[in-house]
């Protein structure tokens, strides 16, 4: 099990601070994982559907696309940080 | 040593200089940086979120980064989160250094990255109800990118 | 608008910054530069000389050159001459824009300019009952120069 | 004639803050000032040895050695500023 904590906008439109799930076996890099998640929920699908626009950091460390999934605790999907 | 702090209350930007200021007797030269709420016509407050498990994390980060660039170079960070009225400050980076160079660039660094690699956002309220999440800058990411080793 | 002043009592950093800020709705950091005498083993206070047909009329030369290259930001500068003590401020500069960049590189600008440009002449007074003329840097030459278009 | 101000140790080793002359007409340049002005005395000469640390200003506007001299009403000689 993995938990998505969701941030900002993206928090918004998927409508929740964090969900719990079992990830399919075959979700290997965090692209994939964007893929999958999309096609859970109309609001998932919108907030994910600029994908220049996301951010992720797994177990609290930014993430890329290409970066292998492993086993993580907490994956993080936000938008460009706009702190400072 | 760069310390950071996260915090929702504001800061005594003076106090915070005086304290670095007070560890060493070599430090000649002071620089600070404050980030306000802008007092936009119109805009009634800025709210900050956070990633908490992350947030402190990274700001240490960045801190360990900078010391690690200007070793004679020691500073405090703080960011703040919560809701903020217009005007109020936001983010205080304050460094202090016996070259004036050494103290300017570790405050220009800390800042392009909590710019950029803080996990925080802004979701600004408007006095017509409306309210909009603060969308990145692309100046931003530049001006951070600038301090990656060719 | 970036004032000067030339002053032999000390100066209250945050007030400054605070007057700054009051004056414009748009902006969003402020960055300010300190200039201590430091506090080094045996040394018993720092006399600043200075020319003062001359001194003023450089800082405001230099003030109105800095407000040429940055439009947008507003600024004081204040520079101590006569007997300081160590750990004491000698100089001053403050900056408030809407664009973070450009509050950095207005001060920075400032003080390699008042480094290099200000007719002011440091002379160190020691506990051993010896004093000397600080001597100019040649880096401080150098980080002026940056400024100047190829 | 001419005022000549001296600071920080240009003055001290001239021994003299101030000083008001008539330069000779054939002086016409900064450099030709100080070749003339290190004659006037031991102290003068010492203070002007080294070129390389004296910096002078007419009517407060810094000067190069080259700097014709024109007219002025005041001229400063000084050592390297060290202010900031």
């Amino acid at each position: 099990m993995v938990t998505l904590v969701y941030f900002a906008w993206v928090r918004e439109m998927i409508g929740a601070d964090s969900e719990t799930l079992a990830l399919p076996a075959e979700i290997s890099t965090v692209a994939a994982l964007l893929d999958w998640l999309a096609t859970r929920s109309p609001g998932h699908a919108a907030a994910l559907a600029d994908r220049s626009c996301i951010r992720v950091a797994v177990d609290q460390d930014f993430a890329t696309p290409t970066t292998p999934l492993g086993n993580p605790r907490e994956i993080a999907i936000f938008p460009p940080v706009t702190g400072g | 040593m760069i310390a950071a702090r996260l915090q929702t209350e504001p800061f005594d930007a003076a106090a915070e200089q005086a304290a670095l200021i007070s560890a060493r007797t070599d430090l000649g030269a002071a620089v600070q940086f404050t980030g306000l709420v802008r007092a936009d016509d119109g805009l009634v407050a800025l709210t900050l979120e956070h990633y908490p498990a992350m947030t402190l994390a990274q700001m240490q980060a960045i801190a360990a980064d900078a010391a690690a660039r200007w070793p004679d170079t020691i500073g405090t960070i703080i960011h703040r989160h919560g809701r903020l009225l217009p005007g109020e400050p936001i983010v205080l980076v304050t460094t202090a250094s016996p070259h004036r160079a050494h103290a300017f660039a570790a405050a220009s660094f800390l800042m392009d990255w909590l710019k950029t690699k803080a996990p925080f956002w802004k979701r600004e309220e408007w006095a017509d109800g409306s309210s909009r999440w603060v969308e990145a800058k692309t100046s931003d990411n530049h001006a951070a990118e600038q301090w990656l080793a060719p």
